[in-house]
C-alpha cells in the first residue's frame, strides 16, 4: 500500500500538537506561577463552589449524540456513492433514494416523537 | 523497512480480537469499557477484512467493512441508550453489580 | 370393502365424548355430566361388541383391520386390528369404564366433568393401545394414557397424591422413552417401517436383539409391573381414587404384559428365549416374595396392590415358558385379573367412601352391618385367591400346568402362590368383614345402595361367567397363541 | 523553482538514507512551516481585522493605538497572553486540562495539509482530500469536550456539552453540503473540485459557472454551518458571556486561553478557504480576462472576502437562543440539504445536467 | 466493473418482495403510530397484524410455488425452506402481537407503539437473515434482528430487571456477532468469497488449508450457537426470558429461533457441508452440554419464565443433535432427513413456545406479574381452558404423545438412529434420558396448576376475543399437529430437500 502521500498528513498532525505544546510550554516558562487557594478554585461567579461539577445533564444532549452517530454514518455511506455517482448511474441513484427514504422515515419519526424539541 | 505482509495484519487483528474478548470477560468495573471492548472486537474484524480484501484484490471485503462500521455505530447507540437506562435505574454502571437476575 | 370401522369407533367415540365433557365445566352441569358419561361409556361398550361378534375364530390373522396412511414422511400408518391376543382387552376396557363411571357417580363432587372426561378419554386410548398394529401408533396411545392417569391420580387422589402421581409418571415415562429408541431402531432396521407385523419378520443380530429386548423390557416391565420395578404401584394405588385404582389394576397393568406379547416375544425371539430364565426368575420372585409382602400389609389397598403384582407375576411367568398353556393362561389370567382386581378395589372404595380409612385395623365385622356387600366382597376375595368356579382360577391353573410342563420345580413354586394368595386374601377378609363389629364407624355403616349394587353385580356376573364358562375366552386366543409360539420358536439370527 | 530547491536538497548528501528518508522529512517540515507561518500571521491579523471591521460597522475606530492603524495590536496581544499565568484549577484533571487546548488547535491546523493553494501546490494532494478534512475537523469537538470535562467547573462543563451538541448537529448539515459538492464534482480531491469548476462551460465558464450559483442553498447552509461549527456569533451560545462566562474556556488563562482563540480563528480561515475551494473556484479568476493575476492572489482575495462574512455576521445578527440553534440545525438545515441532495441527484441524471 | 443497467433485474425484485413489503409496512406502521392516540394502540395494532398476516400469506404463496430464486448476484435466495420459515416467522410474530398487546398495554409499554414497529423490524431482520445467501446479508439481517431485540427488551424503561437483561443481552449478543464476523473474515480470507455458494465450491475443491477453515469455522459455530442459545453460549437466555417484559421475551424467544435455524443451514450446510465432520463434532458437544445444563438447571427454577428459558436451552440441544446427524462418514444421503427433522423440531418448538408464553402473558395482566410457578396454583379452578392449553404445551415440550413435541423428538431420534452408528444410538439414549428429567419439571407445573389450591381468591381470567381465539387455535394446533403431523413433516422435509437438488 502506498501511503507516502499521507506522510505529510501525519507530520502535520504532529506539528499541530507540537504548536500547541510549545505555546503552552513557553507560556508556562514566561508567565508567572503563583498558585493560591482562591485562584485555583473553580470559577463560580464568586460563590464557593458547591456540588460536583460533573453533574447529570439533560438527556437531550445525549439524544443528539446518538442521532449524530447515525446521521454521520449515513453521510459516510453516501460519500463513496457520491464520488461514483456518474458511474453507478440511475440505478445507483435509485438505490440511494431508497436508502434516503428510509433515513427520512427515521428522521420524521424522531421529529414527531419530539426528539428534536428543545423548548 | 521490511515489507508488511498479510500475516502482520492478521496477527494484529487477532491480538485486537483477543484483547477485546479478554476485556469483555475480565472487566468487572465499568460497562462503558465493555462497550468499548465490543467496538474493538468489530474493529479487529474490520482489520481482517480489509487485509484480506487487499491481499485477495477483491473489493467485497472492504464493502463488508463499511457495513460493519455502520452496524457498529447503531450498536453502540443502542448500547449507550441501554446504559443510560441502566444508570437511571441502578445509579451504577459496574458490570459486577448486574446480578439481580439469577437462578 | 367398506366395513364399519368398529375399532376406530371403539377408540374415538369415548375420546370424543370425554372431550365434550371437558367443555361442560359449569358446576350446575354436574348431573348432566354424569348421565352423559354413563351413556357414553355404555355406547362405547356397545360399539366394542361387534368387534367380538365379527371376530373369526381359528385364525391367527389380524382381523377388522383398518389401515390408512398417517405420517407419510415416516411411513407411519393408522393401522388397527385385533387378533386373539388383544380382542378381549378391547371389550374389557370398555366394560371396566362403565363400572368406573358408576363407581364415581356420587363420590366425585369436585370437577366432575374432568373426572369422567379423563376416564372416557383414557378408555379410548387404552383400546387404541390394544388394537394398534403400527409401532408408532402403539407408542402414541401407550404414552398418552399417562396424561389422564396422571391427572386422575393427582387431582382426585389421597393425601400423598402428588408424590404418587410423579412417581407414576416418571417411572413409566423412563421406560417408554427407551422403548421409543428401540422402535426407531427397528424402523431403520426394517428398512423404514413402523409396521409391527413387518417387525416380526425383520432379522436382527444377537446384540441388537438383546438391546432391544431390554429397551422394551424397560417400558413393559415397569408397566406390568415386574419385581423389582414394581415399587411405584403400591404407592400409586394407595393414593389414587377408587376408579383410578380400578382402571390401573384392571387395564393399565395389562398394557405392559400385552406389550411383551406383541413386541418382545415375536420381534426379538432369540433374546426372549435367551433371557427367559431371568424373566421367569423375576416372575417367581414377584409371585412368591411379593405375595409374602402382601401378607404383612396393614393397608387394604396396598395389600391388593401387592397381590396385583403377584398376579401379574403369573402372567409374565406364563409368557416366558413358551408353551401354549402358559401363554394362553397368562392371557386368561390378565382378563380375569381385570375383573377381579377391579372388584377388589371397588369394594375397598365402597368402604373407604363410608369410613375414610383403608386400614385393615379400622374395620372388623362389616358383614354384620353390610351383609349384601360382604357377600360380593367374599366372592371377589375368593376369585382373587383363585377359587375354582371364579375367573381367577382358570388362568392360574393354566399357568401352573404350563409351569409344571416346563419344569416341575417352577410349577411347585408357582403353586405356592395359590396358597399365599389364599392366605392374604382370606386373612384380610376375615379381619375386615368377619367377627364382632369392631367400632362405631362400622356400626354406623349403611349397606350398599342400588348404584353400588349394580356395579358390583355386573362385575360379579363377569367373574362368575368367566370362571364357569371360560371357553369363549380361550377359543378366541388359541390360534393366535399357537401362531405366536411357532413364530417365537424360529430364530431370527442369520 | 520548488523542484529545483527539492533537488538541491536531495543532492546534498548522496546516500539513500538522506534522499529517501531524512530529506523527505525535512522537506515536508519546510513545506509545513511555509504553510504554517503565514497561517499564524493570518490568524493574528484576523483578530485585528475583526476588531477594525466591527468598529467601522459600528461607526467607531477599533484598535488604533499600537503601531500605525493599530497594526501591531495582535503582537501586543500575543505578548500579553504569553506572559500571563496559566492557572490550573485545583479540582481539574491535570493531564486532560493540558490536552484540551492541544486537541483544539491540532485539527484546526492539520486540516490545512490538503488545502490546495494553486493547481499543483498542496502539502498532500491526496485523493480523499475532502474526506480527510471532514475527519480531521471532527476531532475538534474533542478539544472542547476534554477542556470542559477537565476543568471540573460547572460553566466549563455546561459550555462543553452545549458546544459539542451544537458542533455535531451542524456537522451533519455540513457533511451533506460536502456530499452535494462531491456529487457534482465526482471527486474527493480538492484540486479536482476546483478544476471541475473551471471546466464548467455553462454561463460562459466564468465565475457564474462555479458551484456557488447552482448550489446556492447549499452554499448558504455551508456558510451558516461553518459559523456554527466555529462557535462564532450569532451561534456563540456555548459561551454567551452573560450565561456561561466563557463556556469550556472559562478556567483557562494565558496561553491556554490563547490556544483556543488561535484554534477558533484558524478554523474560520479553514472554513472560508474551503468555501472558496468548493464554491468559488479556488484560485480560478472570476473572468477569463483577469487570468493574468496569479491564482494564489485570487484565492487570498476570495478567502478574505468570505472570512469577512464571519465578522459581518457577528456585527449584524443578534445571538440565537440555544433551542433556536438546534432547531435550525436539525429541523431546517438537514431537511433542506437532504432535499437538495436529491434534487441535485435528479439534476445530474437529467438532460439538463451541467456537470459533465 | 459495474454494469449499471443490468444490476437489478425484475426477478431480483420478485425474490425480495416480502422484504420490501415488510420494510414499507414497518415504516408505515411507525409513522402511522405517531398519530394513534388510544391506550392500546388499536390502529397500530390492526395495521401490524395485517402486515404480518400479509407477509405470511405472501411468503406462504412463494413457498407453495416451490421455486428457488437467486437474486442480486447471489446476495439473497428465495427458496421453499426460507419461504416456509418466513411464513412461520410472520405467523409467530402475528400471534405474539395478539398475545402481547394487552400485557404491554397494562404496563404502559404501548405508549410509543414501538413494540409493533420494532417487532416488524425484527421480523424484517428475520426475513433478511433467512433470505441471506451471502455473509453480508446474513450478518445484516442478524444485526437488524438483534438490535431491535435489544431495544425491545429495554422497552420498560423503569424496570431494573429489564434494563439489566437488555444490557446482558446486548453485551453477549454483540460479542457473539463479533465472533461470527471473525469467523466470516477467516473464511473470506481462506476462500476469497463472501458468497455462500462460492464458499462452498471453494471448500469443496479441497485446495484450501483446512486449518484456516476450521479456525474460522469455530468462530462461526460459536456465533450460530449463541443465536440458538446452546451451552456454553446460553447465558443470555435465562436473563432475557426472566428480565424482559414477557411480551418481548416471546418476541425474542419465538420467531428468531426460525432465523437461527436458517442461519445454521445457510452457513453450515449450504456453505460448509464438506467440513461437516468438524462442525458436527462441535455441535454434538454443544448439544450434550445443552441437554445437561438446560434440563438440570430448569429443575431448580421457581420462576416459570426462567424455567422455560432453561427448557429452551435443552430443546435447542435436540435441534443441535438433529443438525449434527446429517452426514455419517462422508455419506450425506441422510442429510435432508436430518435437517428436515431439525426444521420440524424448530417450527413445532416455536408453536409450543408461543402458546405457553401466551398463557403467561394472559395471566400476567393488570399489574400482577404471574411469573412464579407458584402463581399458577389452582389455575384449573380459575380457568380450565387455559390450564388445559398450558398442559398441552408443557406435555408437548416434554415430548409426550400424542402432542407435537413428541413427533419432533421422534424425528430427531430417527435422524440420530439412521446412522446405525452406536455412538449416535448412545446419543439418542442420552437425549431421551435427559428429556425424562425435562418431563419432571414440566409436569411439576401441571401439578401446580391442577393439584394445588390457589393461594388466595383470585379473579377469573379475562381476555379479549382475539387473544382467546388465537390461544385456543394455538393450543389445539399443538395437539392436532401431534396427531396428524404428516403435512407439516412433509413440508419441512420437502423444503429442506430442495436445498440438495
Amino acid at each position: 500500500m502506498d501511503l507516502s502521500a499521507y506522510f505529510p498528513v501525519f507530520l502535520f498532525i504532529v506539528i499541530g500538537l507540537a504548536v500547541g505544546a510549545i505555546c503552552l510550554g513557553v507560556g508556562t516558562l514566561v508567565g508567572p506561577n503563583r498558585p493560591g487557594d482562591v485562584k485555583n478554585a473553580p470559577y463560580e461567579c464568586g460563590f464557593e463552589a458547591f456540588e460536583d461539577a460533573r453533574m447529570k445533564f439533560d438527556v437531550r444532549y445525549y439524544l443528539v449524540a446518538i442521532l449524530f452517530i447515525l446521521f454521520d454514518l449515513e453521510i459516510a455511506f453516501l460519500v463513496p456513492w457520491a464520488v461514483a455517482l456518474k458511474e453507478v448511474g440511475a440505478v445507483g441513484f435509485a438505490a440511494v433514494v431508497i436508502f434516503l427514504t428510509v433515513l427520512v422515515v427515521g428522521f420524521v419519526y424522531e421529529w414527531k416523537k419530539g426528539a428534536l424539541e428543545w423548548e | 523497512m521490511s515489507q508488511i505482509t498479510l500475516g502482520h495484519f492478521l496477527t494484529l487483528g487477532g491480538i485486537l480480537f483477543a484483547m477485546a474478548t479478554v476485556g469483555i470477560y475480565l472487566n468487572r468495573k465499568n460497562l462503558i469499557v465493555l462497550l468499548m471492548a465490543v467496538e474493538l472486537m468489530l474493529l479487529a474484524v474490520n482489520m481482517n477484512f480489509v487485509a484480506f480484501s487487499h491481499y485477495l484484490g477483491d473489493m467485497h471485503g472492504q464493502v463488508f467493512v463499511f457495513f460493519v462500521l455502520t452496524v457498529a455505530a447503531a450498536e453502540s447507540a443502542i448500547g449507550l441508550a441501554i446504559l443510560v437506562l441502566l444508570f437511571r435505574n441502578r445509579a451504577s454502571i459496574a458490570a459486577d453489580e448486574l446480578d439481580s437476575l439469577k437462578g | 370393502m367398506v366395513a364399519t370401522p368398529w375399532l376406530s369407533l371403539s377408540i374415538w367415540l369415548p375420546i370424543a365424548i370425554g372431550a365434550f365433557l371437558l367443555l361442560l365445566s359449569k358446576p350446575g352441569q354436574a348431573q348432566m355430566v354424569r348421565w352423559i358419561a354413563l351413556l357414553g361409556s355404555l355406547v362405547s361398550f356397545l360399539v366394542t361388541l361387534p368387534v367380538y361378534t365379527n371376530f373369526q375364530l381359528g385364525t391367527a390373522q389380524m382381523q377388522l383391520e383398518e389401515k390408512r396412511l398417517w405420517i407419510e414422511t415416516f411411513n407411519v400408518f393408522y393401522h388397527l386390528g385385533v387378533d386373539g391376543l388383544s380382542l378381549w382387552f378391547v371389550l374389557l376396557t370398555a366394560f371396566i369404564t362403565i363400572i368406573v363411571v358408576i363407581a364415581g357417580w356420587e363420590v366425585i363432587q369436585d370437577r366432575v366433568n374432568q373426572y369422567f372426561g379423563a376416564f372416557l378419554i383414557l378408555s379410548g386410548l387404552m383400546i387404541g393401545v390394544f388394537s394398534a398394529l403400527d409401532g408408532l401408533l402403539f407408542y402414541v396411545f401407550f404414552e398418552a394414557t399417562l396424561i389422564p392417569m396422571y391427572l386422575i391420580i393427582g387431582i382426585w387422589g389421597g393425601p400423598n397424591k402428588i408424590y404418587a402421581a410423579f412417581k407414576f409418571f416418571l417411572y413409566t415415562l423412563l421406560g417408554s422413552l427407551l422403548t421409543l429408541v428401540a422402535f426407531v431402531y427397528l424402523f431403520n432396521a426394517s428398512g423404514g417401517s413402523f409396521d409391527i407385523q413387518t417387525w416380526h419378520q425383520t432379522p436382527l443380530g444377537a446384540t441388537a436383539q438383546t438391546l432391544i429386548f431390554f429397551a422394551l423390557f424397560a417400558a413393559f416391565a415397569v408397566k406390568v409391573p415386574m419385581w423389582p420395578v414394581h415399587t411405584w404401584l403400591p404407592d400409586v394405588h394407595v393414593e389414587a381414587p377408587t376408579g383410578g385404582s380400578a382402571v390401573l389394576a384392571a387395564i393399565m397393568l395389562k398394557l405392559g404384559a400385552y406389550g411383551f406379547l406383541r413386541f418382545s416375544l415375536p420381534i426379538v425371539p432369540d433374546a426372549a428365549r435367551e433371557w427367559s430364565g431371568l424373566m421367569i426368575g423375576l416372575s417367581l420372585v414377584a409371585v412368591v416374595y411379593v405375595g409374602l409382602v402382601a401378607l404383612v400389609q396393614k393397608d387394604m389397598k396396598k395389600l391388593v396392590a401387592y397381590s396385583s403384582v403377584a398376579h401379574m407375576g403369573f402372567v409374565t411367568l406364563g409368557f416366558f415358558m413358551f408353551n401354549s398353556l402358559g401363554v394362553a393362561g397368562g392371557i386368561v389370567q390378565m382378563i380375569a385379573h381385570g375383573f377381579v382386581s377391579a372388584g377388589m378395589f371397588l369394594c375397598i372404595g365402597v368402604l373407604y367412601d363410608r369410613v375414610h380409612s383403608r386400614d385393615i385395623a379400622a374395620y372388623g365385622g362389616v358383614v354384620n352391618t353390610m351383609p349384601k356387600f360382604a357377600a360380593f366382597a367374599l366372592l371377589f376375595t375368593m376369585a382373587n385367591c383363585g377359587l375354582p368356579g371364579t375367573a381367577g382360577f382358570n388362568g392360574e391353573w393354566m399357568v401352573i400346568l404350563g409351569a409344571v410342563k416346563f419344569h416341575f420345580s417352577i410349577g411347585v413354586l408357582a403353586a405356592t402362590a395359590l396358597i399365599l394368595g389364599a392366605a392374604y386374601s382370606l386373612w384380610m377378609y376375615k379381619r375386615v368383614y368377619l367377627g364382632e363389629v369392631a367400632n362405631d364407624h362400622v356400626r354406623d355403616l349403611q349397606d350398599i345402595n342400588g348404584r353400588e349394587f349394580l356395579m358390583l353385580a355386573l362385575l360379579t356376573a363377569a367373574v362368575l361367567y368367566m370362571g364357569i364358562y371360560p371357553k369363549p375366552f380361550t377359543d378366541v386366543m388359541d390360534a393366535s397363541v399357537i401362531e405366536l409360539l411357532r413364530h417365537v420358536a424360529v430364530s431370527k439370527l442369520n | 523553482m520548488i523542484d529545483a530547491l527539492y533537488n538541491w536538497g536531495a543532492g546534498l548528501i548522496a546516500a539513500p538514507w538522506w534522499t529517501d528518508a531524512v530529506w523527505v522529512l525535512i522537506w515536508t517540515l519546510i513545506k509545513i512551516v511555509v504553510v504554517l507561518l503565514p497561517l499564524m500571521g493570518a490568524v493574528a491579523y484576523l483578530t485585528l481585522w475583526e476588531r477594525k471591521l466591527l468598529g467601522w460597522m459600528q461607526v467607531r475606530y477599533g484598535p488604533n493605538r499600537v503601531g500605525p492603524f493599530g497594526l501591531l495590536q495582535p503582537i501586543a496581544d500575543a505578548v500579553k497572553l504569553l506572559t500571563k499565568e496559566i492557572i490550573r484549577p485545583a479540582a481539574s484533571s491535570k493531564g486532560l486540562f493540558l490536552l484540551g487546548p492541544l486537541m483544539a488547535i491540532m485539527p484546526a491546523l492539520a486540516a490545512w495539509v490538503v488545502v490546495p493553494f494553486s493547481p499543483d501546490v498542496a502539502l498532500a494532494n491526496v485523493n480523499a482530500g475532502l474526506l480527510l478534512v471532514m475527519a480531521i475537523t471532527s476531532i475538534e469537538v474533542y478539544g472542547v469536550i476534554i477542556a470542559g470535562w477537565a476543568s471540573n467547573s460547572k460553566y466549563s462543563f455546561l459550555g462543553a456539552i452545549r458546544a459539542s451538541a451544537q458542533m455535531v448537529s451542524y456537522e451533519i448539515a455540513m457533511g451533506f453540503c460536502f456530499l452535494v459538492v462531491i456529487m457534482v464534482s465526482g471527486s474527493l480531491n480538492l484540486t479536482e473540485i476546483v478544476m471541475g469548476q473551471g471546466r464548467g462551460d455553462h454561463f460562459g465558464g466564468n465565475m457564474f459557472s462555479w458551484n456557488w450559483l447552482p448550489l446556492l442553498p447549499i452554499f448558504v447552509v455551508y456558510m451558516v454551518s461553518g459559523v456554527a461549527e466555529c462557535n462564532r456569533p450569532p451561534f456563540d451560545v456555548v459561551e454567551c458571556e452573560a450565561e456561561l462566562v466563557a463556556g469550556h474556556m472559562t478556567e483557562y488563562s494565558g496561553m491556554g486561553f490563547a490556544i483556543f482563540f488561535l484554534a477558533e480563528y484558524a478554523s474560520m480561515w479553514l472554513v472560508s478557504i474551503l468555501a472558496v475551494i468548493m464554491f468559488f473556484g479556488g484560485w480560478l479568476p472570476p473572468f477569463e480576462f483577469l487570468s493574468f493575476i496569479p491564482g494564489w492572489i485570487w484565492l487570498a482575495i476570495k478567502t478574505f472576502c468570505v472570512v469577512s462574512l464571519f465578522i459581518w455576521f457577528r456585527a449584524a445578527f443578534p445571538r440565537f437562543r440555544y433551542d433556536q440553534v438546534m432547531r435550525l440545525g436539525w429541523k431546517i438545515f438537514i431537511p433542506v440539504t437532504l432535499i437538495w441532495l436529491l434534487l441535485v441527484g435528479v439534476w445530474l441524471h437529467s438532460p439538463a445536467n451541467i456537470w459533465h | 466493473m459495474i454494469d449499471s443497467t443490468s444490476v437489478v433485474g425484475k426477478s431480483d425484485l420478485i425474490a425480495i418482495y416480502p422484504e420490501i413489503f415488510l420494510l414499507v409496512m414497518a415504516c408505515v406502521v411507525a409513522l402511522v403510530d405517531l398519530s394513534v392516540k388510544s391506550r392500546l394502540r388499536t390502529g397500530t395494532y390492526v395495521l401490524a397484524v395485517l402486515t404480518t398476516a400479509g407477509a405470511a400469506l405472501l411468503t406462504g404463496l412463494y413457498a407453495a410455488g416451490g421455486q428457488t430464486l437467486f437474486a442480486f448476484d447471489g446476495l439473497v435466495v428465495s427458496d421453499p425452506m426460507g419461504n416456509w420459515l418466513k411464513c412461520f416467522a410472520a405467523i409467530a410474530m402475528l400471534v405474539t402481537f395478539i398475545y402481547g398487546r394487552p400485557y404491554a398495554g397494562d404496563r404502559d409499554m404501548l405508549r410509543g407503539g414501538e413494540l409493533f414497529s420494532m417487532g416488524l423490524l425484527s421480523l424484517l431482520g428475520i426475513y433478511v437473515m433467512i433470505s441471506g445467501h451471502h455473509f453480508l446479508t446474513i450478518y445484516l439481517g442478524l444485526e437488524l434482528l438483534t438490535l431491535s431485540s435489544y431495544a425491545m427488551v429495554a422497552l420498560r424503561r423503569d424496570s431494573g430487571a429489564a434494563t439489566e437483561a437488555a444490557m446482558k443481552y446486548f453485551v453477549l449478543g454483540a460479542m457473539a456477532s463479533g465472533f461470527l464476523l471473525y469467523g466470516m473474515s477467516m473464511l473470506y480470507g481462506a476462500t476469497g468469497s463472501l458468497n455462500v455458494s462460492e464458499v462452498y465450491q471453494a471448500i469443496a475443491s479441497g485446495q484450501i488449508n483446512k486449518q484456516v477453515l476450521v479456525f474460522g469455522l469455530v468462530f462461526i459455530v460459536a456465533g450460530v450457537a449463541f443465536k440458538f442459545g446452546v451451552v456454553p453460549f446460553h447465558m443470555w437466555i435465562p436473563d432475557v426470558y426472566q428480565g424482559a417484559p414477557t411480551a418481548v421475551a416471546l418476541i425474542v424467544g419465538g420467531a428468531p429461533k426460525l432465523a437461527a435455524f436458517a442461519m445454521a443451514i445457510r452457513l453450515l450446510v449450504e456453505g460448509m457441508l464438506p467440513l461437516s465432520f468438524d462442525w458436527q463434532q462441535m455441535l454434538i458437544l454443544l448439544a450434550i452440554a445443552s441437554l445437561l445444563v438446560g434440563n438440570l438447571a430448569a429443575v431448580a427454577q421457581t420462576n416459570i419464565k426462567r424455567m422455560l428459558a432453561y427448557s429452551t436451552i435443552a430443546q435447542m440441544g435436540f435441534v443441535m443433535l438433529a443438525l449434527a446427524s446429517g452426514v455419517f462418514g462422508g455419506n450425506a444421503s441422510m442429510a435432508p432427513d436430518a435437517y428436515g427433522a431439525a426444521m420440524f423440531y424448530m417450527v413445532t418448538y416455536v408453536l409450543t413456545t408461543l402458546a405457553s408464553f401466551g398463557i403467561i402473558l394472559l395471566l400476567a395482566r393488570e399489574g400482577f406479574e404471574h411469573e412464579e410457578i407458584a402463581d399458577f396454583a389452582g389455575l384449573n379452578q380459575r380457568s380450565p381452558l387455559y390450564a388445559g392449553v398450558m398442559t398441552i404445551c408443557l406435555l408437548s415440550l416434554a415430548g409426550i404423545p400424542p402432542l407435537v413435541g413428541f413427533q419432533a423428538k421422534l424425528t430427531v431420534i430417527q435422524a440420530l438412529l439412521a446412522s446405525g452408528s452406536s455412538f449416535y444410538i448412545g446419543l439418542a439414549v442420552f437425549a431421551v434420558i435427559m428429556s425424562l428429567i425435562g418431563a419432571f419439571y414440566y409436569i411439576r407445573v401441571i401439578k401446580v396448576m391442577y393439584f394445588d389450591q390457589p393461594a388466595e381468591v383470585t379473579h377469573p381470567v379475562r381476555a379479549g376475543f382475539d387473544v382467546r381465539a388465537t390461544l385456543c387455535v394455538n393450543g389445539l394446533l399443538v395437539l392436532v399437529l401431534g396427531v396428524m403431523p404428516g403435512g407439516l413433516l412433509a413440508l419441512c422435509y420437502g423444503a429442506v430437500q430442495t436445498l440438495f437438488r
